[in-house]
């Protein structure tokens, strides 16, 4: 666990400096009313709550990101943190206090090797299409694989590859970046490690540099949207299926 | 594929001893890369040649044993022989083919990069889990939908609504002074018996309404009270009352005069 | 909400009193650890979680009600408060902020056909008393058909027509010209143009018209101010009300 904590960004070194930073200014009168009131927001809402939505009950002239700093660091280090989803905010538990809080009745059913192979192919390398999770793996994926997925709700449907037969590209979704405790994409394990190998640039020219994963809302350029085509054969394959 | 066959993976690889299973394994490049792993060096300095010949040597024996062995591994073993007499013989001077060299490192390239995504699954699978080991709150109170309800109406609907009522009430207020709508027995009677003087042949009851009734609106309650009447005077024997067939007109003429002929056959 | 207040145990001024006096002697390192503890329990538990089921987690030497104090006391006065139930303790947003907590949703309705009809009688013969409203529609005002109407916020009282019972005179506000695209209420058709519109049929008694609508904001000469008499009988009316 302590490991983990290194990479967990509530751990993060210069996150804990910026907080110790904060803390040294206090907060004005005024940024403390606004600090409850997001406090308040934050704690109330059954989802991560979006800054806009939080902009929206605050005065124009509240400076929402300091007063979101401020609160960071008022939890920094407690049992219960503020974290960042994208744009997004929410309370949780500190990951360290796991031990006390794991409940014994709900085990989470754990994800097959293949599917958190496939998981990891779709965040680091995304968007991919289901030859590129084959081509990395070695081995066709089966349909039930992507089933689990999709199920999870970390993983969806982007669109399509502008390349001959139109393959769905995969994603992941805000909710994968919840549940492993992600702020952004960016932040996933070893990437640093992944793009420094170069191991990703199998489908692009050499020299063309190693693509940064993307789990943005927008197409990219080579993608095109899932249009109204059916989905059925997206998991034709001729390469058999894995046992 | 289950934590079972993790780890029976996992034991997999402490043996050291060769033994033909493909259980677990999935597809050739899981099985190269496990292979490989045996060579206990950096994959980036593999010995291609050397693992060509291992999986070369693998599935000989599984044919041996009279294993079933899937397509794909027969169709890496094939291309894998082809790599290692390539990898064996000179290059020849002028290769269409891009050469040997090349095609062992794109293989040891894949086989890094399934190894990095298997360290990044491991990884990613360590993390600590929202609902394993970080909650949310559990007990949100939610953000209170208040409804604001927005009124709409179009001022068609106005208007309508204005001429509709106003409309309504100021024809019920003038009907009132009007003539009844619905013509009485008694009504209907007293005019049967003011024009009865007039109906010496048979008339039609028909030709009666029409005369009387100036509101064509009026004509089915006239006709109803009307007839209603002329039972009534055939019953006191004042009239005679035939139709010629169903449904058709009503003829009444005044009591007395000899009935006609066909009327009498009858 | 704020007689709520008052009850809450978090305004309590004893426990403010008790909150203050544990601030100002600061919790050991040790006393840290267990109120993160207790911090993160209470904040992923879906009930109130009671004393024994913490104590349960905590090593047998901690001094819980103390734990549980010093991190009320830290709570004290922000958007979330630490709150207790018996012996039971939960988190909650501090009750002064429910105002900003609620969200408002748009529920687009319409008005039944006798609001309808009650708002265009207002519209062209206002001011109007309950009275004279029910004489044209020939039927009684409901009370729940005025409240929508003064709801819709297109409807205002406008005072008190000076005649017997001196009842309440209503008209339409500018709210109601904006909705209904009207520069001014005299821009209301008349009976020609209603006419014209296919809305009156040609069966018109003698004599019917139709008002020219007035809404000016003085009193006319035989209203006067509203004053501070109660309203509620200003729909009494023995007239069968509407169904």
């Amino acid at each position: 666990m302590s490991d983990m904590a290194d990479q967990d960004p509530v751990f993060d070194l210069r996150a804990a400096d910026a907080a110790s930073h904060l803390v040294r200014e206090a907060p004005t009168e005024e940024q403390r009313a606004h600090m409850r009131l997001c406090e308040a927001l934050i704690f109330a809402a059954q989802e991560p709550l979006g800054e806009e939505e939080m902009a929206k009950r605050l005065p124009q002239t509240a400076d929402l990101p300091k007063i979101l700093a401020y609160l960071k660091a008022e939890y920094f280090g407690r049992g219960v943190n503020l974290v960042r989803v994208g744009k997004k905010w929410f309370f949780r538990t500190a990951p360290d206090l796991a031990w006390a809080l794991q409940r014994e009745q709900i085990e989470p059913k754990k994800l097959s090797r293949a599917a958190m192979e496939t998981l990891a192919i779709i965040a680091y390398h995304q968007p991919a299409t289901r030859a590129e999770i084959e081509d990395i793996r070695g081995v066709a994926l089966s349909k039930g694989t992507m089933d689990v997925l999709l199920e999870t709700g970390w993983v969806r449907l982007r669109g399509r590859r502008k390349s001959p037969g139109r393959p769905v590209t995969y994603g992941t979704t805000e909710k994968f970046l919840l549940h492993f405790g992600l702020e952004q994409i960016s932040d996933l394990p070893g990437l640093d490690d992944l793009k420094a190998a170069g191991l990703f640039d199998g489908r692009l020219p050499k020299g063309f540099g190693v693509p940064q994963p993307r789990d943005d809302a927008g197409l990219m350029d080579d993608e095109e949207p899932l249009g109204d085509e059916p989905l059925t054969d997206a998991f034709a394959s001729d390469l058999p299926e894995e046992g | 594929m289950d934590g079972g066959q993790v780890d029976s993976f996992e034991d997999r690889r402490e043996e050291e001893a060769f033994r033909v299973d493909l259980d677990g394994y999935e597809g050739p490049l899981d099985l190269l890369l496990e292979l490989a792993r045996r060579q206990k060096v950096d994959l980036a300095r593999i010995s291609v040649l050397a693992l060509a010949e291992q999986y070369l040597k693998f599935v000989e024996e599984a044919r041996r044993v009279r294993l079933e062995l899937a397509a794909d591994y027969l169709v890496m073993a094939a291309w894998l022989a082809y790599l290692k007499s390539r990898l064996l013989l000179p290059a020849p001077p002028k290769a269409a083919e891009p050469d040997a060299a090349s095609l062992a490192a794109s293989l040891a390239h894949r086989l890094q990069r399934l190894q990095k995504i298997r360290a990044a699954a491991e990884l990613l699978g360590e993390r600590p889990h929202m609902g394993r080991d970080i909650f949310p709150r559990g007990n949100p109170e939610g953000v209170d939908v208040v409804n604001a309800p927005v009124y709409q109406a179009s001022l068609y609907d106005l208007l309508s609504a204005y001429a509709r009522q106003r409309q309504k009430q100021a024809l019920s207020n003038v009907s009132l002074l009007k003539t009844r709508t619905v013509w009485s027995l008694a009504e209907a009677r007293e005019a049967l018996e003011r024009i009865l003087g007039m109906a010496l042949e048979w008339t039609a009851l028909d030709d009666y309404l029409i005369q009387w009734v100036a509101n064509p609106a009026q004509a089915r309650t006239v006709r109803a009270s009307t007839f209603s009447a002329t039972l009534e005077l055939v019953k006191e024997g004042r009239i005679d009352l035939r139709q010629d067939h169903t449904f058709g007109p009503l003829w009444l003429r005044r009591k007395g005069e000899p009935p006609p002929p066909a009327i009498a056959a009858e």
